[in-house]
C-alpha cells in the first residue's frame, strides 16, 4: 500500500503521479475463504477490515455484485451521530462515532468525518418537553447533547425561518456537537484499500446467485464467477437481505424501500451545521463543495427500484422550502435514490441468520452509513468468535419473538 | 473583439435594445438574446473561472450543454445565483457577475491557484489533510469551494404554481423531428402536447438553409400552427426535466427573470423523444482556453442570434454534418481553417482566449477555435423511464435501445442525423403510419481522448478534470465508470456531465485498452436541467402546510379573546384572554374545581360502529370487554396495535344493541378509522358491520365541574339529571333546539361533567345557552391547556404524552383483561411475550415533591445506580392551582411496585428528589367523580 | 407518481393509497396457545420480493382494503381484485 | 405558552361566494346529507346513483362513495342507526361536510391543480383527493360547474387552496406560450 501522506502528495504532484500504486486490488476468486462477505459496501469492507486486523482472520473474500461502495454507501446523504434514546442504541452507534472520530488517520485515508453539528429541532411546548427528555437520554447514555432555545438555534442556523407564519414555529432543538457528516465514497474506499493490504481479496462485478447449503449449513455461496466455499458467511447488502435471506427460504422482518436524496447547485457556505426540522421531514447539510445536501422520509411504496418517486420527492423539497424558505431559488442538481431495509423498530439486525453459517448485518434502515465502523466492528467479532460481543446482542433478530424491540422512533420521535 | 454581431437575420428583435452589465461594465443587447449571445456580442470571451483551478473560461456551448458561463444574475432586487448564461434569456437592467470569480471573470484574484495544480489532481484530498486533523483545513476548503453566492432575504412572491395534465402524446423537443411528429400525431386526431425548452421553436432547424422548400422559419412557423389548429397544445422555454413512474413526465416551464416557474406534472398516454443531440467537444491540450467552442454551439449563436463567434476561426471536426455548418459561418464573414483530425493531435495556445492552434508542425493563427467531435444523442429522458442504450459503433454513441413502454425515440435523439431522415421518422412516430428508414449518411472517424499525450487536456471543464486525472485514477484502480466519476468528480457539475461524461468513458476505456461499451455509463437521474426547488413546493405553504381543522364555534372562541394554538391538528382554544397566559389558565382551573369549565371538545372523535356484527367486532377490537355494555352505557377502554403497544384511549357508549360510538382522543381519529376499516374487511364480515366517522358532523361542549348539574338544569333540556337516573359513565338522547342531543356523563377532569353532542351547525346555539347559564353559577369557558392540567391531577394520561412506544395496557393499571378476557382481541397475543412478562417494565406513576419544591421538568429522568442510569422519566408535570403543590406523572420501571419509595430525579446534570406515588392526586376516591 | 387501480374506483393517484401489507397474512387464533415463533412471523416476517409482489393495499378515500399485484422493481402494476375475492 | 390566533387567519365567511378570472367559487346550502352503507345499496335503486365525472341530476341523488356506501343528498328523513330489513347502515350527516360549487369555462383547469384529474376516466366513487384533502367530486346541472363536499372541519383550508388556483388562472394565461408568441420575438 503506498502511503499516504503530505509530503507523498508533494513529491508525487512533481512527477507526475506516476508513484501512486493501485488502491486496491482486483483479484480472481479463490475456491475457499476462511470467511466470505456478500456485499462490499461499507458496513461489508468495514467488516473484512476489522476481521483481518482485529482478530487476524486475512484470508476472506468480499464479493460484490456491482462497484463497491455503490449501494447505499455511495448514496446517502453522509450523516454521522449518535443522537439516540435507549441505551443500546446510544452504545452502537457511539462506538461508530468515537470509531470515525479516528478513521481517518487508522485508515490512513481522508474520510473528512466533519463534526460541525447537528441540531434536531423542537417546534412546540411538547416537543420541547421531547427534547428535554431526548437531551436527558443522550446525556445519561455518555453521549454529548445540548439543549438549545430558540435563539441558539437561530444563531446556529440563521436559514431557518423564524418569521411569524413559519408553519411550524422553531421553539428550540437538540444538538449533538460531536455529529457531522463524512465523505461517503471516502469511507468505503478508505476500508477497501486498508482491507486489500491486509490481504483480503475484494471481488467486484461478483454476484451471488445462491448459497451452498451441506447438511443444514450454509459453507458457501454460487457467485457469477463461480463457487466460492467459506468457512462462515456474512452478509450485508442493505436493501437485498431479504434477496440473500430468500436463498435459505428465510423470511426477515425486513421490508425494503427506496430513500430518496437531493444535492444542489454548489454554493458559497450558508450552512455549517446538519439541520433536522421533523415536522416538515426534511434535513439538510451544506458539502464541503458547496451543494446542499437534502434528505427525508421513506418513499410509501415498498420498493427495488433504486429511484425516487414524486410525492416523495415534493414533500421532502417543499418542506425544505418552508424550514429554509431563502432557499426557495436555489436549484437542484440531482436527485438519487438506494434501497434501504427496514425493520419493524427501525433497529438494525446483527447475529446468526437462523441458518448454521450464514449471519447477518442488516435493517439498517435510513441510518446505515453513520454506523458502517460499528457494524463492520461488531460484526467481525460475530464472525470470528460466533458470539455476540455485549454492544450487538439487543440487536439479534431473536428480539422479534421476545418483545424486545430497540424502537427509537417509538420513544423520541426522533426519525432515523 | 473577435466574436460579434452580424447582421444576418435570426430569432432576435433589433427594434427591442436591452441594456446590461456584466462584471460591472455596461453592455447592449437585444430582446431575444441569451446573456451569453449579447456578451458574445459585445466581444467578451470570458464568462466565468472554473470550480477548482478557477481557470479563465468561455462559453464552450450554446444551451444546457455548456459547463462554463455561470453567472449570478441581479434584477429589480432580485438576485439568483448560478445562472447558466447560456440559457438565461436577456431581460432589460439585468445585472451579471460570474460565480466563483473576484473581481471579476477576467482578472480573478484566485486565478494563481492554477499554477499549483500539479497537487491540487484528482482526488488529492483524500490523501492528506489528515493531520493533525480534517478540521483544521476544512474551513478553507469550504470558503474556496461553491459557485453562487445566495442572498438569505426570502424572495416575495416566489412562488410555483403547479398543475397536472394529461395527453394521448407527448412530444419532448421542437426541432424539426418533434414538430413534425406532433403534427402527425395531432392530425391523426390524438391529444398532442409538444414541448421545448427554448423560447423560440425550431430546435437547430434554424442552422439549416431550408426545410423541404420553406425557409426555416416559415417551416417552423406552419408546422406549430399546423399543430394548433389539429388540437395540439404546444408549451416553449418548457423543460422536460425527469421521467417518472408510469410516464409521469415533470415539465417545468419557465417565466420572466426572477420568477418562479411553472410545475406541470404531465401524464401521457406516449411519449415521443426528440430531444436532439449534443456536439462533443474533443480533447486536446488546452481545450478549454476561451474561444474553444463546439460548431454547433457556432452555428446557434450565428442562427438564433446573428453572433458570429469569430473572424478568423479554427475547425477540427471528425464528422461529415460540420460542412454545411461551416459553409454557414464563412458566408457570415468568417475566416475558416479546417484541420484535419488524421493530420495529428493539436493543441491550442493562447492565455486568457485562444490565439493559435498547434497541429503537429503547423500552426495557424485563430482567434476561436471550434470543435466537434460527433454528436452526442440526449438519452437523459430514456434512461430515465428505464429505456436501455445501445452502442453504435458507427456513429461512436450510445443510441436509445430497448423502449420503455409507450416511448420511442425519433431524429438526433435516436441518431438519425439527417434531415430527411429524421422527418419520415418523425411523421411515421407521430402517424403510427410506418415508413421505411433512409440510410444515414452520417460518417464520422472516432476522435476520443488520447492517453499520454501532452499537456492539460479538459474533460470536465466546470470541474477541471483532465485527462491526466483519468489517468490517475486508472493507476489507483477506481476504473468502475462510477468510481472514475466520484474519484475525479467527472460529471458532477451543475451540468451533469453533458459534455463531458462520454470524453470520460472513452478516457478510461483508452486507458484500460478497453471497448468503451464495456466502460458503462454512469446512471442518468433527473433533473436533466438544474431546477429551483421551489418548483415542487407551490402553494402548499404556511397555513396549507399540513392545514389545521378548525372548529364550528372558531368565532365564538375569537370573540371572547380565545388565545388558538394548534393542538392534535385542530386549531383550538389554548386558554382565554391576553396578557399572562398562566394566569389565565390558573383561573380556569380554579374555575371548573370550584364552579364549572365549558369547554370545547368537538375534536373528540364520534366513529360509529352499526351492524349486527358490531357487537362482536367492538370486543375484537378493544382490549377491554365491550360486549357486556348495556345500551345507554360507557366504558372506558384502549385499543392497542397487534404488538400489544396502546394505540389510542377513550370511551366508547353503547347506543343500542347494534351500534356504538367510540370517542377516540382528537389527534387520532384518522388513524383510528383506518384502524378499523382494515380489522373490518380483514377478517370479519364486512356485510355486517359498518364504521361511519360522523366527528364532523357533530360539536361537542363539555361542561364540567361540581355546578355542572345546575348549567345543565338551566337548560330545561327534557331529561333526569339526577345521579340515580343518569349515572357516571351513561349517556343519554334528548333534543336541543329542535336537534338530537347526545349528553354523556364522563369525565376528563374528574368532577361531574356533562359532554353534548350535537349537529356542527346547531353547536353555537348549545354553546350561548351553556355560557348563559354559566355565568349565572360561576362557570367559564376553559382551554386545553387547564384541562390538560385538570386531567392530569386526576391521574388521566394522554397518550404519547404519559405513553410511549413500549406502554401496555398492564403498565397503566389496567390488567385484568389480559389475564381473563377470553375472546381474541388485537394485540392479545403480545401482552404475553417475554418482555410484556419481564420485570423492568415502564409503569405509570404520580411523582411528588417535598414542600415548597419547585414542579419536576418534565422531560427530567428518573435515575438510579452508578453509574447512572435511567429507570424512567417525568411525562407530564405541572404546578397544581386545586392542590396548591406540584404534581407530576412519570413512566418509571416497576413502578407501582414502589410507591412511597423516593427516587432521583435528573434534569441536564442536576438531580433532585420525588417520591414515587400513585398517578391520582385529587379525589382519589372518586366523590367528585361520581357526584 | 404512480397510479393504482382501485377494483370500486379505478385507477387512482397513488397519493390516495396506503400499503397495508403482504398478502397472505393469516392472523393466528390467539383463543389457542400461539408459540412465540409463529406470532412474531405473523406480526414481523416479510417475503418482501424483489420482482412481482402481492400486496394489501388501502385506497383511503373509499377505505376498500384490496390486493395488488404489482412488480418492487420495475414499479408496473399487473392489476387489482378485491381482498374478499383474492385472499389466499 | 404561544397564542396563534393572529397566525391562522379568521375562518373566512365560507357562506359568501368568490368570483375571479371567470370562475365562481359559490357555497351550497343543502337540507339533509345522510350516509347509508349497506351491502346492497348501490343495487338498491331508490336514488340515481352518481359517479365521476357523473353529472347529478336534481336531489335528491345518491353519491356513490363506496363499494357498500352512499351519501344521499336531499333526501327524506330516517332515522339513524341499523335498519334491519334493508340491511343498511344510516347515519345523519348533514353537517358532516361543506358544500362548495366551482363553476366556469376554466373550473375544471382550476380542480387540476389540486389533484390528477380526468373527465375521461370514469371512476364508481366521488371521493377523492383535491390539494390533500378528502373530498366528494362531481359535477351538477351543467358540464363545468364542479360540486364539492369536504369534511366541514377542512372546509376553510379547501375554499382557501381553491381561491389560489384560481387566481393562478391569471398566469397561466399569460404563460402558456403560443407558437405566435414565441415565433413573434424573430425579427
Amino acid at each position: 500500500m503506498t502511503r499516504y501522506s503530505a509530503f507523498r502528495l508533494l513529491r508525487e504532484g512533481l512527477r507526475g503521479h506516476s508513484g501512486w500504486g493501485q488502491a486496491w486490488r482486483s483479484p480472481q476468486p479463490k475456491p475457499a475463504y476462511d470467511a466470505v462477505i456478500i456485499g462490499a459496501g461499507g458496513h461489508g469492507l468495514a467488516t473484512a477490515y476489522y476481521l483481518a486486523k482485529n482478530h487476524g482472520v486475512t484470508n476472506v473474500a468480499v464479493v460484490e455484485k456491482g462497484w463497491l461502495g455503490g449501494g447505499n454507501t455511495g448514496r446517502n446523504t453522509t450523516v454521522i451521530r449518535s443522537n439516540y434514546f435507549y441505551p443500546e442504541s446510544a452504545a452502537l452507534y457511539d462506538l461508530s462515532v468515537r470509531l470515525y472520530e479516528k478513521l481517518s488517520r487508522e485508515l490512513n485515508y481522508n474520510i473528512m468525518f466533519s463534526q460541525r453539528g447537528m441540531i434536531v429541532t423542537a417546534h412546540s411546548e411538547p416537543e420541547m418537553e421531547m427534547a428535554a427528555r431526548q437531551v436527558n437520554a443522550m446525556r445519561l447514555n455518555g453521549v454529548d447533547a445540548e439543549f438549545l432555545d430558540r435563539d441558539q438555534v437561530r444563531k446556529m442556523a440563521p436559514l431557518l425561518n423564524f418569521g411569524p407564519d413559519m408553519r411550524y414555529p422553531i421553539h428550540g432543538g437538540v444538538l449533538q456537537p460531536r455529529a457531522g457528516t463524512g465523505r461517503h465514497d471516502a469511507v468505503a474506499w478508505g476500508y477497501a484499500r486498508a482491507a486489500d493490504a491486509l490481504g483480503v481479496d475484494i471481488i467486484q462485478n461478483c454476484e451471488v446467485l445462491g448459497l451452498i447449503v451441506e447438511a443444514g449449513r450454509c459453507v458457501g455461496v454460487h457467485t457469477s464467477q463461480g463457487d466460492i466455499r467459506a468457512g462462515i458467511v456474512g452478509a450485508a447488502v442493505a436493501g437485498h437481505s431479504s434477496v440473500i435471506a430468500g436463498m435459505a427460504t428465510r423470511d426477515l422482518p425486513i421490508t425494503s424501500y427506496a430513500l430518496q436524496a437531493f444535492v444542489s447547485e454548489p454554493l458559497k457556505p450558508v450552512l455549517d451545521t446538519v439541520v433536522l426540522c421533523p415536522p416538515f421531514g426534511t434535513y439538510i447539510s451544506q458539502s464541503d463543495k458547496g451543494g446542499l445536501v437534502i434528505g427525508g422520509g421513506l418513499d410509501r411504496i415498498p420498493s427495488y427500484g433504486q429511484r425516487g418517486n414524486m410525492p416523495v420527492q415534493e414533500t421532502v423539497l417543499a418542506g425544505l422550502v418552508e424550514m429554509m424558505p431563502a432557499l426557495a431559488s436555489v436549484k437542484l442538481l440531482r436527485h438519487w435514490a438506494g434501497i434501504v431495509d427496514v425493520t419493524p423498530d427501525s433497529s438494525p439486525i446483527l447475529g446468526p441468520s437462523g441458518l448454521d453459517g450464514l449471519y447477518l448485518n442488516c435493517g439498517w434502515g435510513t441510518g446505515g452509513f453513520k454506523a458502517i465502523p460499528a457494524g463492520g466492528y461488531l460484526f467481525a467479532h460475530i464472525l470470528a468468535t460466533g458470539q455476540h460481543h455485549e454492544i450487538s446482542r439487543p440487536f439479534d433478530l431473536a428480539r422479534f419473538e421476545t418483545g424486545h424491540l430497540i424502537d427509537e422512533g417509538a420513544a423520541s420521535g426522533i426519525a432515523h | 473583439m473577435t466574436s460579434h454581431r452580424t447582421t444576418r437575420a435570426a430569432l432576435i428583435d433589433l427594434g427591442k435594445p436591452l441594456r446590461f452589465t456584466f462584471d460591472g461594465t455596461a453592455y447592449q443587447g437585444f430582446e431575444g438574446d441569451t446573456l451569453a449571445s449579447a456578451l458574445l456580442a459585445n466581444g467578451v470571451r470570458v464568462m466565468g473561472r472554473s470550480f477548482k483551478y478557477h481557470r479563465p473560461r468561455g462559453p464552450l456551448g450554446a444551451w444546457v450543454d455548456d459547463p462554463n458561463a455561470i453567472m449570478g444574475v441581479t434584477l429589480n432586487g432580485r438576485s439568483l445565483p448560478n445562472c447558466p448564461a447560456t440559457t438565461t434569456p436577456l431581460e432589460d437592467g439585468m445585472q451579471a457577475r460570474a460565480v466563483n470569480a473576484w473581481p471579476s471573470a477576467r482578472f480573478d484574484i484566485k486565478g494563481g491557484l492554477d499554477l499549483f495544480h500539479r497537487w491540487l489532481g484528482a482526488g488529492f484530498y483524500y490523501k492528506t489533510f489528515m493531520w493533525p486533523d480534517w478540521h483544521l483545513f476544512e474551513p478553507m476548503i469550504r470558503k474556496m469551494a461553491g459557485l453562487g453566492d445566495i442572498s438569505r432575504n426570502v424572495l416575495e412572491d416566489y412562488c410555483a404554481d403547479q398543475v397536472h395534465d394529461h395527453c394521448e402524446t407527448l412530444v419532448i423537443g421542437g426541432g424539426a423531428a418533434g414538430l413534425a411528429a406532433a403534427r402527425a400525431a395531432a392530425e391523426g386526431g390524438q391529444n398532442v402536447v409538444l414541448v421545448d425548452d427554448k423560447p423560440v421553436l425550431g430546435g437547430g432547424v434554424h442552422q439549416l438553409a431550408g426545410v423541404e422548400d420553406f425557409a426555416p422559419r416559415d417551416w417552423v412557423a406552419s408546422e406549430a400552427h399546423a399543430i394548433e389548429a389539429a388540437g395540439g397544445r404546444i408549451l416553449t422555454a418548457t423543460t422536460a426535466f425527469g421521467i417518472f413512474d408510469h410516464r409521469m413526465v415533470g415539465l417545468v416551464q419557465n417565466g420572466p427573470f426572477g420568477t418562479a416557474p411553472r410545475l406541470h406534472r404531465m401524464r401521457a398516454a406516449r411519449i415521443i423523444l426528440a430531444t436532439g443531440a449534443l456536439d462533443r467537444p474533443v480533447t486536446f491540450a488546452s481545450n478549454d482556453l476561451p474561444g474553444v467552442m463546439t460548431i454547433d454551439a457556432a452555428c446557434e449563436y450565428l442562427a438564433r442570434y446573428a453572433v458570429l463567434v469569430g473572424k478568423r476561426i479554427g475547425v477540427l471536426s471528425n464528422n461529415s454534418l460540420a460542412d454545411d455548418k461551416l459553409a454557414m459561418l464563412a458566408e457570415a464573414g468568417a475566416e475558416v481553417v479546417r484541420l484535419n483530425p488524421a493530420d495529428g493531435a493539436i493543441c491550442a495556445l493562447g492565455r486568457k482566449q485562444v490565439r493559435c492552434v498547434a497541429q503537429g508542425r503547423n500552426s495557424h493563427k485563430v482567434d476561436t477555435l471550434l470543435v466537434s467531435g460527433g454528436m452526442t444523442p440526449l438519452v437523459h429522458l430514456w434512461r430515465h423511464a428505464g429505456g436501455k442504450l445501445d452502442w453504435c459503433t458507427e456513429r461512436q454513441a450510445f443510441l436509445p435501445g430497448a423502449a420503455p413502454e409507450g416511448m420511442v425515440a425519433i431524429g438526433a435523439a435516436g441518431g438519425t442525423f439527417d434531415l430527411d431522415a429524421a422527418l419520415a421518422e418523425a411523421r411515421a412516430a407521430g402517424s403510427g403510419v410506418p415508413a421505411d428508414a433512409i440510410p444515414s449518411r452520417y460518417k464520422l472517424t472516432p476522435l476520443w481522448p488520447e492517453p499520454g499525450s501532452k499537456g492539460r487536456q479538459w474533460i470536465d471543464f466546470q470541474h477541471d478534470v483532465t485527462l491526466k486525472d483519468v489517468e490517475l485514477a486508472a493507476r489507483e484502480n477506481y476504473v468502475s465508470v462510477e468510481h472514475l466519476k466520484r474519484y475525479t468528480t467527472l460529471g458532477m457539475a451543475s451540468d451533469q456531465g453533458k459534455t463531458s461524461n462520454m470524453a470520460g468513458l472513452a478516457a478510461m476505456a483508452a486507458v484500460q485498452g478497453r471497448p468503451l461499451p464495456e466502460v458503462g455509463t454512469t446512471t442518468f437521474r433527473p433533473p436533466f436541467v438544474p431546477v429551483p426547488i421551489e418548483l415542487y413546493h407551490g402553494h402548499h405553504e404556511k397555513q396549507l402546510w399540513h392545514p389545521l381543522k378548525r372548529l364550528a364555534l372558531e368565532q365564538e372562541h375569537r370573540e371572547i379573546g380565545a388565545a388558538l394554538g394548534e393542538y392534535g391538528g385542530w386549531l383550538r382554544p389554548g386558554w382565554y384572554g391576553t396578557g399572562d397566559a398562566k394566569a389565565h389558565i390558573r383561573q380556569e382551573i380554579l374555575t371548573a374545581r370550584n364552579a364549572a369549565g365549558l369547554f370545547d371538545a368537538s375534536p373528540l372523535g364520534k366513529i360509529e360502529v352499526i351492524g349486527p356484527d358490531a357487537e362482536a367486532f367492538v370486543d375484537f377490537i378493544y382490549y377491554n370487554t365491550i360486549s357486556t355494555l348495556k345500551p345507554g352505557h360507557i366504558r372506558y377502554g384502549f385499543m392497542l396495535t397487534e404488538g400489544g403497544i396502546v394505540m389510542d384511549d377513550g370511551v366508547i357508549a353503547r347506543l343500542d344493541r347494534n351500534r356504538f360510538v367510540i370517542s377516540c382522543s382528537s389527534s387520532h381519529v384518522g388513524s383510528v378509522r383506518t384502524h378499523l376499516e382494515a380489522w373490518r374487511q380483514d377478517g370479519n364480515d364486512p356485510d355486517r358491520i359498518f364504521v361511519h366517522d360522523l366527528t364532523d358532523h357533530w360539536a361537542t361542549l363539555t361542561v364540567a365541574g361540581p355546578k355542572a348539574r345546575e348549567v345543565l338544569t338551566d337548560l330545561a333540556l327534557d331529561m333526569d339529571l339526577s345521579p340515580t337516573a343518569f349515572p357516571h359513565m351513561t349517556m343519554r338522547e334528548t333534543r336541543f333546539a329542535h336537534s338530537p342531543l347526545r349528553v354523556a356523563r364522563v369525565s376528563f377532569t374528574g368532577d361531574l361533567s356533562y359532554e353534548m353532542s350535537i349537529r356542527r351547525s346547531k353547536a353555537a346555539e348549545l354553546w350561548q345557552a351553556l355560557v348563559a347559564a354559566g355565568e349565572r353559577i360561576g362557570a367559564a369557558p376553559i382551554g386545553v391547556e387547564a384541562l390538560s392540567i385538570l386531567r392530569a391531577e386526576k391521574g388521566y394520561i394522554m397518550i404519547g404524552k404519559d405513553t410511549d412506544g413500549e406502554t401496555m395496557p398492564h403498565d397503566l393499571g389496567f390488567g385484568v383483561p389480559r389475564q381473563k378476557k377470553k375472546v381474541a382481541f388485537i394485540g392479545d397475543r403480545s401482552l404475553h411475550s417475554v418482555k410484556a412478562n419481564g420485570a423492568r417494565r415502564k409503569m405509570l406513576v404520580g411523582l411528588t415533591v417535598s414542600v415548597g419544591d419547585k414542579a419536576l421538568p418534565t422531560g427530567a429522568h428518573l435515575v438510579e445506580g452508578t453509574p447512572l442510569q435511567s429507570v424512567g422519566y417525568v411525562t407530564s408535570s405541572y404546578d397544581s392551582p386545586t392542590l396548591g403543590h406540584p404534581i407530576a406523572l412519570a413512566l418509571v420501571e416497576n413502578g407501582t411496585e414502589r410507591l412511597g419509595e423516593s427516587i432521583s430525579v435528573w434534569h441536564m446534570g442536576e438531580t433532585r428528589m420525588a417520591t414515587i406515588s400513585a398517578p391520582c392526586a385529587f379525589d382519589p376516591e372518586g366523590a367528585r367523580l361520581n357526584a | 407518481m404512480q397510479i393504482f387501480p382501485c377494483p370500486f374506483c379505478g385507477p387512482r393517484n397513488e397519493t390516495e393509497f396506503h400499503f397495508a401489507g403482504e398478502l397472505g397474512k393469516e392472523r393466528p387464533d390467539t383463543t389457542q396457545e400461539v408459540a412465540a415463533p409463529d406470532w412474531a412471523t405473523y406480526l414481523y416476517a416479510q417475503r418482501n420480493e424483489k420482482g412481482p409482489v402481492r400486496e394489501v393495499w388501502m385506497h383511503l378515500t373509499c377505505s376498500e382494503l384490496f390486493v395488488m399485484e404489482r412488480d418492487s422493481v420495475s414499479m408496473e402494476v399487473v392489476g387489482s381484485g378485491s381482498l374478499r375475492e383474492g385472499a389466499e | 405558552m404561544r397564542n396563534d390566533s393572529n397566525k391562522w387567519d379568521a375562518p373566512a365567511a365560507l357562506t359568501v361566494g368568490h368570483t375571479e378570472n371567470g370562475v365562481a367559487l359559490t357555497p351550497i346550502e343543502l337540507t339533509r346529507q345522510t350516509l347509508i352503507s349497506g351491502p346492497r345499496v348501490l343495487s338498491q335503486a331508490d336514488w340515481s346513483i352518481v359517479g365521476w365525472p357523473g353529472i347529478a341530476p336534481t336531489p335528491p341523488y345518491a353519491l356513490s362513495l363506496r363499494r357498500d356506501r352512499v351519501l344521499l343528498v336531499d333526501g327524506p328523513d330516517m332515522a339513524d342507526g341499523w335498519q334491519e330489513d334493508t340491511q343498511r347502515a344510516i347515519s345523519d350527516a348533514s353537517d358532516a361536510y361543506s358544500v362548495f360549487d366551482v363553476s366556469g369555462d376554466r373550473a375544471f383547469e382550476v380542480l387540476q391543480r389540486g389533484a390528477e384529474l380526468r373527465l375521461d376516466a370514469e371512476s364508481k366513487s366521488v371521493a377523492r383527493l383535491l390539494f390533500g384533502i378528502g373530498v366528494l367530486l362531481y359535477r351538477v346541472n351543467t358540464e363545468d360547474q364542479f360540486r364539492i363536499h369536504v369534511a366541514s372541519s377542512h372546509a376553510e383550508a379547501l375554499v382557501k387552496s381553491l381561491k389560489l388556483a384560481i387566481s393562478a388562472l391569471r398566469s397561466a394565461g399569460q404563460g402558456n406560450s403560443r407558437p405566435e408568441d414565441a415565433l413573434s420575438k424573430t425579427s
